[in-house]
């Protein structure tokens, strides 16, 4: 697009279109801000601000307006679409893109801290060569360069990537290299849903479950709701299925075989604790059930396929699977069996025959891959190391990725890239493979980058820059674009330039503007094939696989923060308690509490983990629901060479991962190690109720039974103080949340999304250690029955808003106070700190400044300061804070309102950080005036409750207890 | 024996103690009363600015209004300082060459903004908005004072939290039709009783007390 | 006493007497000065009880009575606040101030009062000016007559203090007086 | 009431009790005896050694002071949930000590007990150094110390005002009132032992400087007549000011919900408590200073005795208060108070502070049953040092152990002092010795004209 050409604003959801004319005021408005931000931390009043105009004012934009534009962030190659707010030229906010299928309007906790790299001051900002300062002309003149091999010592390992625009580059690049070779890896993926795919349909098709149809679902070590390209799509569409509306109504089954305890796993109506090794055997059972039941149609041959699974079945306990086959056949046609990413091949085959005999068309769609595939010239990493080694590679174009820390270790990336000639990195921090490179390019952050990209249906998006870069660096597209030939690529109009030629006849500037309003190309979802099962190969895989061998087996998981280590260096996903451990600033091995007990071993101890003859050390964390003889490592952590604050935070399980057991193997070696114990920094210590009615829950049939089992925590209470004033339909305002405990997975997006919208400081790892966490919203997680199996339940908890407010009435000064609109609000510049609020704050949700946390903590420092949200008061040291119900969103939609001719405030028109990134909708914000609204209605379900009710602190967030739906069958 | 004391010496504890007394009263009633002076918040001093612009001249001899300028007033939290481009706007053809006109000039040319001193200066965990006061009859005089007869802006009012209080308890009486927003020279407190009653009830004006109204 | 006839007598007991004496005489404006508080001296100089109580107890009423209202004004009367759902005016909140303000004022108001009744602080007075008085706050007791009694002689006066034992009688005051 | 009835409440029945005072002392030799230290250097070896190891505390405080306003209570250990902690815990514990003080000079005044007569001027000044350790620390705990005066309601102009339904400004105007009434009551007692010091001191310097604190004070009928009368004044307004005082500091805590805060027993307890730990404090001081100035014939056995019945008096209430905490926590039925009672206290961490407190003020003040044990002025002083322990201890497991398990197990955390914490503590000593020590050297710390007095109505009635 010209830049001078005048752009109107379109109007309306979702997105406002492409940010213009940033090249001219990008810098300006950093400059700008800086300035306002240096202010905003002290108390400023003595020396005169100033004000930075515009010298041009963009067309589009109002200063002190925000605007939300469009784009995509992807992960391992599957795109998420979001929307991004940006104030005056500032991105500051992830939202979810509702038109956008992999979000669905919600955003996980990885989409939402993303905006913190942005900003992350120790991104670098130069391209080196044998680490000193090179130009860009002197890269391109050894990428773009002809050779006369025709590529054949030419390597390419980039992320894998379902962007149309790379995938034609790549074309381009492959034609003038023919002999080139390319390699996708991600160490967060796993090949073996394609393969299994393969093995049960004769070609690599993707599983898309639908959960809109699903009453039934057998989850096997999947984590659908919380991990995965698709689990903000899967988490909406199980609650749905899974929120009971009244007592009695229908709700869906949810049984999970996993090792440990995952947010999916924690919502199970049963779990089946199994090693990673042993879940095979859980499905296979269950096959054989399936296959022995009368109405179920097989599409082998049944005692082929019994014997095939006959040596895997025979370990699980029959009357167990027996049901579960039984349940998930009597709903054939809404029932799936949703296989894990990191099961082997053969298992994701055997959950497709399943799949089939439950006759599951409906509910799971099968797709043409997604990723950009290249056929005879891909190949996979383990060949390319191999290549290296042979001294048959030359140059190595490495875009994104980190191999040097990220391989399998077996493969040795770190020492062999220094034997190729030429080695190009293109990556966001200057890190191992920085480190090893010849070349080292800094990478754009999405945010500042152009491109396009595929969700997991295959649906199209682009990705648009919302600020120009921030300092010098290239993209992938770029790179690629240099290699392809072209001397001086540029990221945007290579992508214009791509659409442009494939659309061919149609109106592109519309197709352009459109696309970037609505965040997604419509209808550009792969259509579904129909695929019938290839008994043949599926048959002899199966019959193929051995029985997993006895002894401790370790899970090698990508971790739900820093996924693979690239948010290493993100202090809010370090920060973020990580769902279930509640772990933060650390990775540790987790284990069974009779694992533990058996080698004698306790939280924080110093374990050495070895296998097949390589071994780290690690502190030993006691997860309750592990799977007995396994253990889980997380992924992602002890950096070697990596940048504040990821440096010396955890240990690198990458150490035991080999390329042929890349999610983990049996046969490991746990030591115990004497000395100091290795403090695990974590928000939560106790996890039992102690019996106090504070989370509550029932079965279905209970709840059917005594609808009223939450009586005893709701309704009046006997009170000596004036009667409130109520709230009637149609009336002003009055503010109100509810949240419906049956579908809270304990994912943390909620917290995340919090912490980006409120201005919340990270404390590090020794302010978590004191107990000093600022998140406003934290999850409680409770643990009931025993702690080798024990039921879990999941409650947000932030400031409850209470009517009576225990807190406000201590308070010296009248810092904190009621509003009329029922808000317990927190006047930061009048608190002066006594604390006696927190202490007589039941829920402990208020947060206390023990030190200007900007100042304390390096992570606060510097350029993250532009990630701010101007409408939220950064706060001094010595004051109080906690949730305010994103008091700044009802203001400024209350002020709309009343500039509108005092219009009353539209049902859904406002809602708080925390309730728009829920992945499950489980969080619920609105006025009690608006009785239609979701809030309201749920509220008027006979299992709302209140925590801590006997109190009469009249609390205006209200819970749903959970209900959950056993199996009769199963005792 | 003389006496350990003088017999002045209680004359000077009498003093000593009136002096005592007066000092302490002193020491808690002058910061009151400083703070309460226009000095402490700098009121009425006309700020430097590096462009000696006018706001008499450009109001009163050439007409400009208000919104002219400060474009976003009806519409965002801040009215908005005109972006250099607009200055530029008249300025490439009157008094193209002016000296004084050198910064703006300068800026426009190398996209360097204009460093205004702010004078409205408020702390930053106050959040005003200026779009609902003038979109709820709160006019610009009320809180700026004349700006059409200020050679160099300077802060009229004194801006504290009182200040602001007395006027959210009883907005009624500082209210003019949504027409005369921009009129320097009107008085709303001129105004009839009964039509400041009026003009609340039409605009639904209410006193705002509530703390999160100005600060969150 | 501004001037006056001292006489110094050596135990408690014999300034007693000696007051006593001086009233027989007929001179109404005696004052002594002791090291302690003598039993029996204020009766025997037919003083009344000390009415501070009765002076300082409006006073501590008021300020007792402007700490609750000005609770009140502030909490429910100039920006009533809604603060935990309770009363503007929570009367029983407002006493543990209401009665600490009362103790206070009549603390401070009965220190003011005493010295405003017996006029300290006064550094200098006459009687520091008679030879051996610094021994009052030690071990001897001075009784004397005020030059402003109807019957003050300075002649009379001394002759009857060494009459009732004193040591040694002075003049304190001006110099120039008679 | 009667001096047989006296001596019955106050002593056991045998052996004879020993006397207030010993010996028969002229005006003259007692006046010497006891004002004299402030200037002679008999005790100056002794002295300059406290006073040396007490400007170390007060330096140690001055740092843990400046560390804490400059850096943010960050260095204290407090977390959410135990956001009140040793700051509290002092304040609390200073504050109980400076009771003792006010007891003797008020209560004992106005029931007419002759023995607080030889230890009421110094124990006052316990009470006022006690009190300035204790003001120090609300205003240290704030978050934003700079901003104290907002609890104190002055027209600003942003037209705020406290929240007086919050016990804290209760607790301002309680410590302030406190704080000045004592002073008012301490320098119009030691106001004739200034004038004997202006009059009797060496040199003129060091007699000006008495006289114009003496204000011109010279004993005249007028002078005496209305101070017996306010003295007493002051004396009625201090007693139910001190119950008061504890009554309004128990309300921090008892006004809240939090389990085992939420009682209405606080205010009794608190007060005896404070008793309690102050008389326990009168005696950790008062043995040393007796024997190091020679004061035997002054403060004499029967003066410690005294005290210790005092202790053993207020332990037993103490005592009752735990039992009956215990019972209400049991019969109210309600799970929060039933753990914290029952498990939290005795078994979580910090348990061994509980402990500490179960022996140090329950089983250690039996003792003083025995009587050679409480004429036995160096076991006292071990027992009186260890209900001083025992009484923090108290104070640790109300504030922190409460804390640590209120109502949601998901936000329970431990709570661990950090060295400001203990330098604070520990600097508050200091600074309470320093202020002390300088006191005993400046200031008669027995009060001269009421031993003479004494003195003179003892021989007056052994004559009878």
């Amino acid at each position: 697009m010209n830049d001078d050409e005048p752009f109107e604003p379109a109007e309306g959801r979702p997105g406002d279109g492409e940010p213009d004319g940033i090249t001219r005021r990008a810098m300006l408005e950093l400059c700008g801000a800086s300035v306002a931000l240096a202010a905003a931390t002290g108390c400023g009043q003595n020396k005169r601000d100033k004000l930075l105009p515009y010298t041009v004012n963009p067309p589009d934009l109002t200063p002190g307006i925000p605007l939300r534009f469009t784009t995509s962030l992807s992960l391992d190659g599957y795109a998420t679409g979001v929307l991004v707010r940006v104030n005056d030229g500032r991105p500051s906010k992830i939202e979810g893109n509702p038109e956008h299928p992999a979000s669905l309007g919600a955003t996980g906790a990885m989409e939402e801290a993303s905006v913190l790299g942005l900003y992350d001051p120790q991104r670098p900002r130069a391209i080196l060569h044998r680490r000193a300062p090179a130009a860009w002309p002197a890269l391109t003149r050894v990428l773009g360069q002809d050779r006369p091999d025709r590529g054949a010592g030419l390597r390419f390992l980039l992320e894998p990537t379902g962007s149309p625009l790379l995938g034609a580059l790549l074309d381009r690049v492959l034609r003038r290299f023919p002999a080139a070779r390319v390699t996708f890896h991600a160490a967060a993926r796993s090949d073996s849903g394609s393969l299994g795919a393969g093995l049960a349909f004769g070609r690599p098709l993707q599983a898309v479950h639908d959960l809109r149809k699903t009453d039934v679902i057998l989850a096997l070590d999947a984590d659908f709701l919380a991990s995965g390209p698709f689990h903000l799509r899967h988490a909406q569409h199980f609650a749905g299925r899974r929120r009971i509306a009244a007592p009695g109504a229908p709700m869906s089954r949810l049984y999970v075989a996993e090792a440990a305890l995952s947010p999916t796993g924690s919502l199970a109506d049963h779990r089946l604790q199994r090693r990673p090794g042993d879940v095979h055997g859980v499905l296979a059972a269950v096959a054989v059930e399936l296959a022995g039941l009368p109405d179920v149609a097989l599409p082998v041959p049944k005692e082929a396929l019994l014997a095939a699974l006959a040596p895997h079945a025979a370990r699980e306990d029959r009357p167990l699977v027996g049901a579960i086959a039984r349940d998930l056949a009597r709903h054939a046609g809404s029932a799936s069996v949703i296989v894990g990413e990191w099961q082997p091949p053969e298992t994701h085959a055997l959950g497709h025959l399943c799949n089939a005999m439950l006759r599951s068309e409906s509910t799971v769609d099968l797709l043409s891959p997604t990723l950009v595939s290249l056929g005879a010239q891909e190949q996979d990493l383990a060949a390319l190391a191999r290549e290296i080694d042979a001294g048959g590679v030359d140059t190595l174009v490495i875009l994104e990725g980190n191999p040097a820390y990220a391989a399998p270790a077996d493969l040795d990336l770190e020492r062999l890239i220094t034997r190729v000639a030429t080695s190009v990195y293109l990556g966001s921090y200057d890190d191992e493979t920085a480190a090893v490179s010849q070349w080292f390019i800094p990478a754009r952050h999405p945010l500042e980058s152009w491109g396009d990209a595929r969700a997991y249906d295959g649906t199209i998006s682009l990705i648009q820059a919302l600020i120009e870069p921030l300092h010098e660096g290239s993209s992938p597209a770029e790179m690629l674009a240099v290699v392809a030939g072209d001397a001086h690529p540029e990221a945007r109009l290579l992508l214009r330039a791509h659409w442009q030629d494939r659309l061919k006849d149609r109106d592109f500037e519309a197709f352009w503007r459109d696309t970037l309003k609505l965040g997604v190309v419509t209808g550009s979802s792969s259509p579904a094939v129909t695929a019938p099962i290839v008994p043949g190969a599926l048959l002899s895989a199966l019959a193929a696989k051995a029985p997993p061998a006895a002894g401790i087996e370790v899970a090698l998981r990508p971790d739900s923060r820093v996924h693979d280590g690239r948010f290493a260096n993100n202090a809010w996903l370090q920060e973020l308690p990580r769902p279930l451990t509640k772990l933060t600033w650390d990775n540790a091995a987790l284990m069974s509490p009779a694992l533990a007990a058996r080698l004698g071993v306790t939280d924080e101890d110093r374990v050495r983990l070895s296998l097949g003859g390589r071994s780290v050390e690690a502190p030993a964390l006691i997860a309750p629901g592990h799977a007995d003889e396994a253990v889980t490592l997380h992924l992602g952590y002890g950096r070697r060479r990596a940048e504040p604050v990821a440096r010396g935070v955890g240990f690198d399980a990458y150490r035991l991962r080999t390329w042929t057991a890349r999610s983990g193997a049996v046969g490991l070696e746990i030591t115990r190690l004497g000395g100091a114990k290795h403090p695990l920094a974590r928000t939560q210590m106790h996890w039992s109720t102690e019996g106090r009615p504070l989370a509550l829950r029932a079965t279905a049939a209970e709840y059917q039974k005594n609808p009223d089992f939450t009586a005893e925590q709701r309704g009046p209470l006997p009170s000596l103080m004036p009667p409130l004033p109520g709230s009637g339909a149609g009336g002003p305002p009055q503010w109100a949340m509810t949240i419906d405990l049956s579908i809270c997975t304990g994912c943390g997006a909620c917290e995340q999304a919090c912490q980006a919208e409120n201005n919340i400081f990270v404390v590090g790892k020794e302010g978590i250690l004191k107990s000093r966490e600022m998140h406003w919203l934290r999850i409680d997680t409770y643990y009931e029955g025993p702690s080798e199996a024990p039921r879990v339940i999941h409650e947000p908890m932030l400031c409850q808003h209470c009517e009576r407010a225990p807190c406000e009435y201590v308070c010296p000064v009248n810092a904190t106070v009621h509003s009329p609109d029922g808000l317990n609000e927190m006047i930061y510049n009048r608190c002066v700190g006594t604390r006696f609020c927190s202490n007589n704050c039941p829920y402990k949700v208020r947060r206390f400044n023990w030190f200007d946390w900007e100042d304390h903590v390096p992570a606060n420092q510097g350029l993250v300061r532009l990630q701010r949200n101007p409408e939220v008061t950064v706060r001094q040291r010595g004051v109080m804070e906690k949730c305010t119900f994103c008091v700044q969103r009802l203001r400024a939609t209350e002020l709309g309102a009343r500039i509108e001719g005092n219009r009353p405030i539209r049902e859904g028109e406002v809602t708080t950080a925390c309730a728009q990134a829920c992945p499950t909708r489980a969080i619920q914000f609105d006025s009690l005036s608006n009785p239609g609204s979701a809030m309201a209605r749920w509220r008027r379900e006979p299992r709302n409750f209140a925590v801590l009710h006997e109190l009469g602190t009249q609390p205006r967030v209200n819970y749903l207890a959970r209900i959950d739906n056993p199996n009769p069958e199963i005792g | 024996m003389a006496a350990l004391f003088p017999r002045w010496s209680n004359t000077a504890v009498r003093v000593a103690v009136i002096a005592a007394l007066g000092g302490g009263a002193a020491a808690v009633t002058a910061p009151m009363i400083w703070v309460r002076t226009p000095w402490v918040r700098h009121q009425n001093e006309p700020i430097d600015q590096p462009v000696q612009f006018d706001h008499r001249h450009h109001t009163q001899d050439d007409g400009i209004h208000c919104v002219y300028c400060h474009t976003s007033v009806y519409k965002a939290g801040n009215a908005g300082i005109p972006s250099t481009d607009k200055c530029m706007g008249c300025h490439s053809q009157i008094w193209p060459r002016s000296p004084m006109l050198d910064p703006v000039r300068r800026a426009y040319f190398s996209g360097t903004p204009i460093p205004w001193n702010k004078v409205h200066d408020l702390p930053d965990f106050v959040y005003f908005n200026h779009a609902i006061h003038v979109n709820k009859g709160v006019g610009c005089s009320t809180c700026h004072g004349r700006i059409d007869t200020m050679p160099q802006v300077y802060q009229a009012a004194p801006l504290t939290m009182g200040w602001c209080l007395n006027c959210h308890r009883r907005p009624e009486a500082h209210l003019r039709p949504l027409s005369e927003i921009t009129n320097m020279r009107f008085e709303p407190e001129a105004q009839p009783e009964s039509v400041r009653a009026a003009l609340a009830a039409e605009l639904g004006v209410r006193s705002n007390l509530d703390c999160s109204a100005c600060h969150r | 006493m501004r001037a006056g006839v001292l006489g110094e007598l050596m135990t408690p007991e014999a300034m007693v007497a000696a007051i006593v004496g001086l009233r027989a005489r007929g001179y109404r404006r005696i004052d002594a000065f002791s090291p302690y508080p003598v039993h029996g001296a204020e009766e025997a100089a037919e003083m009344k009880r000390s009415r501070i109580d009765w002076i300082v107890f409006p006073f501590a009423l008021a300020g007792a009575g402007a700490a609750y209202l000005l609770q009140w004004y502030c909490n429910a009367f100039d920006y009533p606040l809604n603060v935990g759902g309770r009363p503007l005016h929570s009367a029983p909140a407002f006493i543990p101030i209401t009665f600490e303000m009362g103790v206070l004022t009549a603390a401070i108001v009965g220190l003011i009062v005493y010295f405003a009744l017996t006029g300290l602080p006064e550094l200098w007075s006459p009687v520091f000016e008679v030879e051996g008085f610094e021994r009052a706050s030690i071990d001897r007791f001075w009784v004397g007559v005020d030059a402003g009694d109807p019957r003050f002689d300075r002649a009379a006066v001394e002759q009857a203090l060494v009459e009732l034992g004193a040591a040694r009688v002075a003049w304190a005051g001006p110099r120039w007086a008679p | 009431m009667s001096e047989t009835e006296t001596a019955a409440l106050t002593s056991s029945a045998t052996p004879p009790l020993a006397p207030l005072l010993l010996g028969h002392p002229t005006d003259a030799e007692l006046t010497h005896q006891l004002i004299s230290p402030v200037w002679t250097p008999r005790s100056r070896p002794a002295w300059l050694a406290a006073f040396g190891v007490a400007a170390l505390g007060t330096t140690l405080l001055l740092y843990a002071v400046t560390v804490t306003v400059w850096k943010g209570i960050g260095v204290w250990g407090n977390n959410i949930p135990v956001a009140w902690a040793f700051g509290i815990i002092n304040f609390v514990w200073w504050i109980g000590i400076g009771h003792a003080g006010t007891f003797i000079s008020a209560i004992l005044l106005l029931l007419e007990q002759r023995w607080r007569t030889s230890i009421n001027r110094f124990t006052e000044a316990m009470t006022l150094f006690a009190v300035v350790q204790a003001g120090l620390f609300p205003l240290l705990h704030l978050g934003r110390p700079w901003f104290f005066y907002w609890l104190v309601p002055y027209p600003a102009t942003m037209q705020a005002w406290p929240n007086f339904r919050s016990a804290l400004p209760w607790d301002a105007a309680a410590v302030f009132t406190y704080f000045t009434v004592s002073l008012v009551f301490w320098y119009l007692g030691l106001l004739p032992d200034l004038a004997k010091l202006r009059d009797a001191a060496p040199g003129r310097t060091r007699r000006m400087i008495y006289g114009i604190f003496a204000l011109g004070f010279r004993g005249s009928l007028e002078q005496h007549r209305h101070y017996r009368l306010l003295y007493g004044l002051l004396a009625g307004l201090a007693t139910p000011l001190v119950l008061s005082v504890h009554s309004i500091v128990s309300a921090d805590f008892a006004i809240t919900l939090v389990p085992s805060w939420h009682s209405t027993i606080f205010p009794p307890f608190f007060v005896a408590g404070a008793i309690f730990s102050g008389f326990a404090m009168v005696v950790t001081l008062l043995v040393p200073i007796r024997r190091i100035f020679g004061l035997e014939n002054v403060i004499t056995l029967r003066h410690l005795d005294n005290l210790a019945k005092m202790m053993l008096v207020t332990s037993w209430i103490v005592i009752y208060s735990y039992l009956i905490e215990d019972f209400i926590a049991w019969y109210s039925g309600s799970p929060y108070e039933k753990y914290q009672f029952f498990v939290a206290r005795p078994f979580a961490p910090g348990s061994m502070v509980f402990w500490t407190m179960q022996v140090c003020n329950i089983l250690v003040p039996q003792l003083l049953w025995w009587r050679r044990v409480r004429a036995s002025p160096g076991l006292l002083v071990v027992i009186a040092v260890l209900v001083n322990v025992g009484m923090w201890s108290e104070r640790f497991v109300i504030i922190v152990l409460s804390l640590q398990r209120d109502y949601l197990p998901s936000s329970w955390a431990d709570y661990a002092p950090t060295r400001v914490d203990i330098a604070l503590f520990v600097g508050t000593m200091g600074f309470f010795m320093l202020l002390f020590l300088a006191f005993l050297r400046l200031f008669p710390f027995i009060p001269v004209a009421e031993v003479a007095e004494l003195s003179h109505e003892l021989r007056a009635e052994e004559k009878v």
